[in-house]
């Protein structure tokens, strides 16, 4: 039991159920299961997008394209269901799309050894142009009813976007921690230089990141499409990197790599949806959520960072 | 724990003089294109324009630079930036002399930025993760300030800041490179300025060697928050008016200009000198493609491409 | 046992502006412990690295068992039976004990490629055991101290079964009797047929356990000599390639009237409290393994590490609540890691040398560039750190001159009382002794020193006192001539084995 | 389709026709993408070069710096739809001081000095047009949110600002119980309204005041529906909506009315305004503009009208 609490996952856990609590005491409608059900869907999202910025946040990177990487899937995939194509098929082809641009900003990062943060800078313009060139300004709209299966489908009784948010959260949390691979991540975002000279291949492993990356926040991009409907090519997923990045981060990864954890940052995730569907659930004025919102999450990053002098604090030969 | 690649710093000299040269080359090269391409563009009167246009970024890269240099990093500038602004308005707006609302303005800045630099110095939080926070906050207080309403309406000679000239020089842009300057001075030739290289590269080292590095940092985060507000000052004075929007997304304008600009994003390495090529360049060209008329989606497409062909040059 | 299990023929290694190795032969045969010395910078680590396939060599071949080998990358060379210790920790911090020796190995991961976790941590845990270290195997190494990280890199090389093992400098973190723990798997591993590099600068490791010796000067090979056959000083002569007179300065007839600094049951923690007294211009040796509370100690005392309590400075109580305080009154701290505590390894050593002392050289803001050129150029030639400019990268010099330039750092500050622990630390003979005879004469010109070592014979040479640490307390103080080796050990690890009994 | 970049014609183009600078309040937004179309057209049939451009972001200083850029250029008249009313004042007194003809259009800027502003209705209009919709489909009573695009465009506020005070002076039982906005984001316009069904299970009506709130707002309801939460036609929605956007959720029942105009008709009166002004004319009330209709002229303002968009009409229009 004393062990929960040394992980690294405990206080953003236990500052989640404690702001789920005064949610519930504040507003009688956020413990419906209804709202629940409501926050887990609005949370897919970002949930499926944060798992790939999870590993690259672990390499001591950051994906800053990642909104736009959506806003191209989101905009494929909404004309080719629009043209007929099967709905599952052009799934398919979005998470294509989506492998591409994460394949490109492995490219330039990994083979051309430019830093994450500008080569995502830079792919957040270009790919945000090439989803407004293929829509060309016009909204991507009135998707065929097959297509709002991503959104109220259910699979055995669980909604589609849950589902996937599920599936995607369990599966790379296996695998970040219990595959080569995934340890592979952590080391390299421990000690670059380490890894190499244990024969690891930093490019491969860091391509490969960027790949599921992209394949992810394609998911995602399918989900996002089907909820909202109407698809706006040039606004669609802006400025999505930043809650994914602030979920990841309250979620107790470092941004210098090599620390994090997938259950950290489905509580982050959780606990920034929470954030928005309670604010508004407990009727704050409008003009007090953001402000309220940061400062949310300024509280749970003081709480990690207790934590982790805690963590310090009893770091062996304290006597040397 | 984290050593680094000991055969890359052997060519930092060479760096050095690759960075700067590039960056002149690249200027000159957009300065050369765009005059072939619009017979307004190496007038007087827009040169002037792209001046004064660059001030808001060229202003907040200043500590930006100081920042970045030092290993970290300040996401909330743009939030700083509005609260300043709506602060200012607010205060003139409810009876306070001009002067004085100016002042406290500033100090509000500089306020915004000490909470960013307590957090991330004196208590050791990550600078990304806590000027995320900052930004979120601070924006949402700039909304509870105004309820969204623009205050406008100032005295004429506040406007003097952001729209008067001397010897036809805009005030604004003197006062920029004046901060530019002295900024160099500081950063190549004083304590501040070594503590901050050394504290990117090394913090433990700078620690044991008897400076408080919590004083440092903090310092440069003041600074980032007082320059932020001094942008807002000017902002505010240009454009008649403080919005709730006022700076939004600005931050990302200026990191892009610093990086540019050759700094390093892992701290360490960087210069003033790099960070204003950088400004003037994603200035010059905002102006050269808005007077060719080429739409600004493309524009951010073809900073997109300049990004990675001039940066990736520096890093490698 | 007659066929070399390695031969290194004319290998020669260029790094851009620099030959590091030019045309060496090596030969390594099994069950033997090779020793491989040389100052720094002579190219050991080099020719270590190009074995163990982290470098390439440019010219020159490779033959294992006789047949010729290309080692492009460290796996390569694992593959092949050659795994390393290499010189500077090459640690996963944010990784368990465990998974830092097991790191990216098929051998844990199940047949559903799974990590065998149980398997890992049970196989580290009697890896460690068997260097007769305990370590939390599961605990993440950033959490773990020096002398447990230097553990794992030994657990992990050894982990590999491996026919060559190259240890580079295994020894540097560790106290005397983990040394000890180590040697014996060093004899094990022989007796069991293993070829052993061992690099070291420690002069009595290299008689206590090699079979042979080669010795590397300026990247050539200078000789390879069986280690009974030669002595301490034709080695020295021949690393430095001149005659090295006496190590030590001649301590007798020192006298001692005021103290300098008085320390009266001063906290190092809330739990422990020491009381001692420095002299002025003495040598005040301190011993203690790891844990001992000698390194805490001196941050306290500088000002590094809060607590409670005064100490006494020409008289005067102190409080010293930050390194500020403690330069104000003359402190200064030369700390044991030059890597993350002493240089800014990317700025030049000019940069380094007045860090501490900008405040001083400033004419109000700006810093006074003639000022800093003339400190400068005094302390190169003092402490004849060899550098082509005083705005040499730091990083682009031998450890040696990086120790120097840290130590020339906090002579520029002008102290009366120098705290420095582990001053040689992984630094060769030849600078060795210029450093040795530094301190010297530094003492004898009225600076108090308290000298932190775990090298016992540097204390023993060095100190006119010593004082040894164990849990915390001061347990004994020997005077120059009555402390040898055992007798240190012997103090500074006593109550360790009662408790654990 | 049409990019929307114009190329290299600066330099000849001054010297032998007028150009004009049409400035939306951001480039992307499919609202706008509509209006280039009809500014493009307006173009065409009057033989004047057009640019149509703006900032990537709602950012006011940017929306300054681009018009300033232009001044620089020449052009013979802007039409601005400002992102901050105040903010364009210095701007366009300096483009009047170089004799270049100032209008503004979709949102205006009435304490400058443009000549005219274009838009389908006033704000105020606007607003209580959309007050009384919902109050109507309601039956005169019970709790309604509205749902904005940014808390600080002026445009927004000015429409909030007068649905609010007409419910007040004419319909005194509806209860506005909040106002969320979207940041022009259409998930979070959509979660929005997904949160406000959740929060007030007594809510009877939804406002959108922006081309994104409608079609969320009624993603939300519908889905709320088909989840069995609420029951058919208990949560209203009215407002402004884009044809195209609302048209399955008209067909389906989901919306029962909205209010729209055309943003192409919009840009295409723009240009021809400066076109008029350029040449020294002016516009006169009930005017006819090709591909527009009649106009109103009341004053500075010129009104191109608004459409009450049903199930029966919605597929009249093409945009
Ligand atoms: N203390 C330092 N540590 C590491 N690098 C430094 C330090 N000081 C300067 N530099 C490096 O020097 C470069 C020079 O910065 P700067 O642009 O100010 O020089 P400059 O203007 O080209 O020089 P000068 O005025 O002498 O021509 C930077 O890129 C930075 O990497
Ligand atoms: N990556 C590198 N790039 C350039 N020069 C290097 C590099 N690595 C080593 N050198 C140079 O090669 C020479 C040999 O260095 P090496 O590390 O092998 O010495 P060493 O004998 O191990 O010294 P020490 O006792 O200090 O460990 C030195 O001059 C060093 O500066
Ligand atoms: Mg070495
Ligand atoms: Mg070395």
């Amino acid at each position: 039991m004393a062990n929960i609490f040394k992980r690294r996952e405990a206080p953003i856990i236990l500052f989640t159920i404690v702001l789920f609590c005064i949610f519930s005491l504040i507003s009688s409608n956020f413990l419906k299961p209804d709202n629940l059900g409501l926050i887990l869907t609005q949370i897919t999202t970002t949930g499926l997008i944060s798992i790939g910025m999870l590993m690259v946040i672990l390499f001591g990177g950051i994906d800053l394209s990642v909104g736009s990487v959506l806003a191209v899937v989101a905009t494929v995939v909404g004309m080719l269901v629009n043209a007929g194509i099967n709905p599952f098929v052009a799934a398919l082809i979005g998470m294509v799309v989506g492998a591409i641009c994460g394949a490109f900003n492995g490219l330039f990062i990994a083979w051309f050894n430019i830093p994450e943060i500008i080569t995502t800078l830079a792919t957040m313009f270009i790919f945000r142009g090439i989803a407004v060139a293929i829509s060309g300004g016009e909204w991507v709209t009135n998707f065929p009813d097959s297509f709002n299966f991503f959104s109220q489908g259910k699979i055995i009784g669980i909604p589609v976007p849950i589902a996937l948010f599920a599936t995607g959260a369990i599966m790379f949390g296996y695998i970040l921690s219990q595959t080569r691979f995934g340890r592979r991540v952590y080391a390299i975002g421990g000690n670059k230089e380490a890894a190499k000279l244990a024969g690891m291949s930093t490019r491969k492993t860091k391509f490969l990141v960027y790949i599921s990356s992209g394949m992810l926040t394609s998911v995602a991009a399918v989900i996002y499409a089907s909820q909202v409907g109407s698809i706006q090519a040039s606004t669609a997923g802006s400025g999505i990197e930043f809650t994914v990045i602030a979920a990841v981060l309250v979620g107790g990864a470092s941004i210098f790599g090599g620390v994090g954890t997938m259950l950290g940052t489905a509580f982050g995730v959780l606990l920034m949806g929470m954030i928005k569907n309670g604010l508004v659930l407990t009727q704050a004025s409008v003009y007090w959520v953001d402000a309220t919102t940061g400062f949310i999450l300024i509280l749970a990053i003081i709480i990690n960072t207790v934590q982790r002098s805690r963590n310090l604090a009893s770091r062996e030969g304290d006597l040397v | 724990m984290k050593e680094e690649v000991n055969t890359r710093l052997k060519r930092l000299p060479s760096i050095k003089i690759n960075t700067i040269s590039i960056l002149v080359i690249l200027l000159a090269g957009l300065l050369i294109f765009f005059s072939t391409q619009s017979p307004y563009f190496l007038t007087t009167l827009n040169i002037t324009n792209v001046l004064v246009q660059v001030t808001t970024i060229g202003l907040i890269a200043i500590p930006m630079t100081y920042v970045i240099i030092s290993g970290a990093m300040d996401l909330s500038v743009g939030s700083i930036l509005g609260l300043s602004a709506v602060t200012l308005g607010f205060l003139y707006e409810s009876g306070t002399n001009i002067w004085v609302s100016v002042v406290l303005a500033l100090v509000v800045g500089a306020l915004a930025g000490a909470l960013n630099g307590l957090l991330i110095a004196r208590y050791k939080m990550q600078a990304i993760v806590v000027t995320i926070g900052t930004l979120v906050m601070l924006r949402g207080l700039v909304y509870i300030i105004t309820k969204g309403k623009p205050i406008s309406g100032y005295p004429d000679s506040f406007y003097f800041l952001g729209q008067g000239k001397v010897l036809g020089i805009p005030f604004s842009v003197i006062v920029m490179m004046a901060l530019f300057s002295i900024a160099y001075i500081l950063i190549k030739k004083t304590r501040i300025g070594r503590y901050t290289y050394a504290l990117g590269n090394n913090e433990e080292a700078v620690r044991y060697s008897g400076i408080n590095v919590v004083k440092v940092r903090f310092l440069t985060f003041v600074m980032s928050g007082l320059f932020a507000g001094i942008a807002a000052i000017f902002y505010v004075s240009r454009y008649a008016s403080a919005q709730a929007s006022a700076g939004d997304g600005i931050e990302l304008d200026v990191i892009t200009a610093v990086l540019i600009g050759g700094t390093h994003i892992f701290g360490g390495r960087g210069s003033l000198v790099g960070t204003f090529l950088g400004v003037l360049i994603i200035g010059t060209l905002r102006n050269g493609l808005n007077l060719m008329g080429v739409s600004v989606l493309f524009q951010t497409v073809i900073l997109g491409v300049l990004i990675l062909v001039a940066v990736s040059r520096q890093n490698k | 046992m007659d066929k070399p299990i390695l031969i290194m023929e004319g290998i020669t290694k260029e790094f851009p502006g620099v030959k590091a190795l030019d045309g060496v032969d090596f030969e390594l045969y099994p069950g033997e412990v090779h020793a491989l010395m040389g100052e720094n910078g002579a190219g050991k680590s080099t020719l270590m690295k190009i074995l163990s396939g982290v470098y390439q060599h440019t010219a020159g071949k490779i033959l294992l068992n006789e047949e010729e080998v290309t080692l492009n990358n460290p796996t390569v060379a694992q593959e092949l039976g050659i795994s390393i210790i290499h010189q500077e920790f090459n640690l996963f911090p944010n990784l368990s004990a465990a998974e830092n020796i097991f790191i990216d190995r098929k051998e844990i991961i199940s047949a559903s490629g799974k990590i065998n976790w149980s398997r890992m941590n049970a196989e580290a845990k009697a890896l460690t055991e068997s260097i007769g270290a305990d370590i939390d195997v599961r605990r993440e190494v950033q959490y773990l101290g020096v002398h447990s990280q230097q553990v794992i890199e030994i657990a992990k090389a050894l982990s590999f079964n491996a026919k060559i093992l190259i240890m580079d400098e295994p020894s540097a973190a560790l106290p005397e009797d983990e040394v000890q723990k180590m040697f014996d798997v060093v004899k094990q591993l022989r007796n069991n047929g293993v070829a052993i590099v061992y690099v070291s600068h420690r002069m009595n490791e290299i008689f206590k356990i090699a079979d042979k010796v080669t010795v590397l000067r300026d990247g050539g090979k200078v000789s390879t000599n069986k280690i009974t056959e030669t002595t301490e000083d034709q080695l020295i002569s021949e690393m430095v390639g001149k005659e090295v007179g006496d190590l030590y300065p001649d301590k007798t007839k020192r006298i001692f009237n005021e103290s300098v600094l008085n320390v009266n049951d001063f906290d190092i923690t809330s739990k422990h409290k020491v009381s001692f007294s420095l002299r002025r211009g003495e040598i005040l040796g301190f011993f203690g393994l790891v844990g001992s509370g000698t390194h805490t100690l001196a941050e306290r005392i500088f000002g590094l590490k809060k607590g409670k309590g005064t100490v006494e400075i020409n008289g005067k109580s102190i409080l010293i609540k930050n390194p500020k305080d403690a330069m104000k009154q003359g402190i200064a701290y030369l700390p044991p890691d030059r890597h993350r505590q002493g240089l800014v390894k990317e700025s030049s050593i000019r940069e380094n040398m007045t860090l501490p002392i900008l405040k001083r050289i400033s004419n109000g803001l700006i810093i006074d560039k003639k000022a800093e050129q003339v400190i400068n150029e005094e302390y190169i030639e003092k402490l004849s750190i060899k550098t082509p400019s005083q705005n040499q990268v730091v990083n682009l010099l031998s450890g040696g001159n990086q120790q120097k330039v840290v130590l020339a750092k906090w002579l520029t500050t002008k102290p009366d009382i120098l705290i420095m622990e582990e001053p040689t630390r992984g630094v060769d003979v030849g600078a060795k002794a210029e450093i040795y005879r530094l301190i010297n004469e530094l003492s004898l010109s009225g600076l108090s020193i308290i000298l932190i070592s775990t090298e016992m014979p540097e204390l023993i040479g060095m100190s006119d006192r010593i004082l040894v640490m164990n849990e915390g307390n001061i347990v004994n103080e020997f005077k120059n001539g009555e402390a040898d080796q055992q007798k240190l050990l012997k103090e500074a690890s006593n109550s360790i084995d009662k408790m654990v009994v | 389709t049409e990019t929307p970049s114009e190329g290299d014609t600066g330099g000849d183009a001054a010297s032998t026709s007028k150009s004009f600078f049409i400035n939306p309040k951001s480039i992307g937004p499919a609202y706008w993408a509509a209006a280039e179309k009809g500014v493009k057209q307006a173009g065409e049939d009057l033989g004047v070069e057009v640019v149509f451009n703006a900032p990537s972001t709602t950012d006011s200083a940017q929306q300054i710096n681009m018009i300033q850029d232009m001044l620089t250029r020449q052009v013979n008249g802007v039409g601005v739809a400002p992102n901050d009313p105040e903010a364009v004042a210095p701007v366009f007194s300096n483009a009047l001081s170089q004799d270049v003809q100032v209008v503004t259009w979709d949102s205006d800027a009435p304490d400058t000095d443009r000549k005219y502003y274009i838009g389908a209705a006033t704000d105020a209009e606007l607003g209580e047009q959309f007050a009384e919709m919902i109050a109507n489909q309601i039956g005169g009573s019970g709790k309604v949110a509205f749902m904005v695009a940014s808390l600080s465009a002026q445009n927004q506020t000015a429409k909030v600002d007068a649905a609010t005070a007409y419910l007040e002076a004419n319909h005194p039982d509806v209860e506005v119980v909040t106002t969320v906005s979207s940041d022009d984001d259409q998930q979070k316009a959509y979660e929005n309204a997904q949160n406000l069904i959740s929060t007030y299970p007594d809510l009877k009506g939804l406002v959108g005041f922006a081309g994104a709130e409608a079609p969320a707002a009624a993603q939300a309801v519908e889905e709320a529906v088909n989840a069995g939460n609420i029951e058919q036609g208990k949560i209203k929605i009215a407002g402004f909506a884009v044809p195209s956007l609302v048209k399955e959720y008209l067909e389906n029942g989901t919306i029962e009315e909205m209010v729209t105009w055309d943003p192409s008709k919009l840009g295409y009166t723009t240009v021809y305004t400066l076109n008029l002004l350029t040449d020294g004319e002016d516009v006169e009330d009930g005017m006819e503009i090709p591909n527009v209709g009649s106009i109103k002229v009341n004053g500075d303002i010129i009104l191109t009208g608004t459409d009450v968009l049903t199930k029966d009409n919605v597929a009249d229009f093409g945009f």
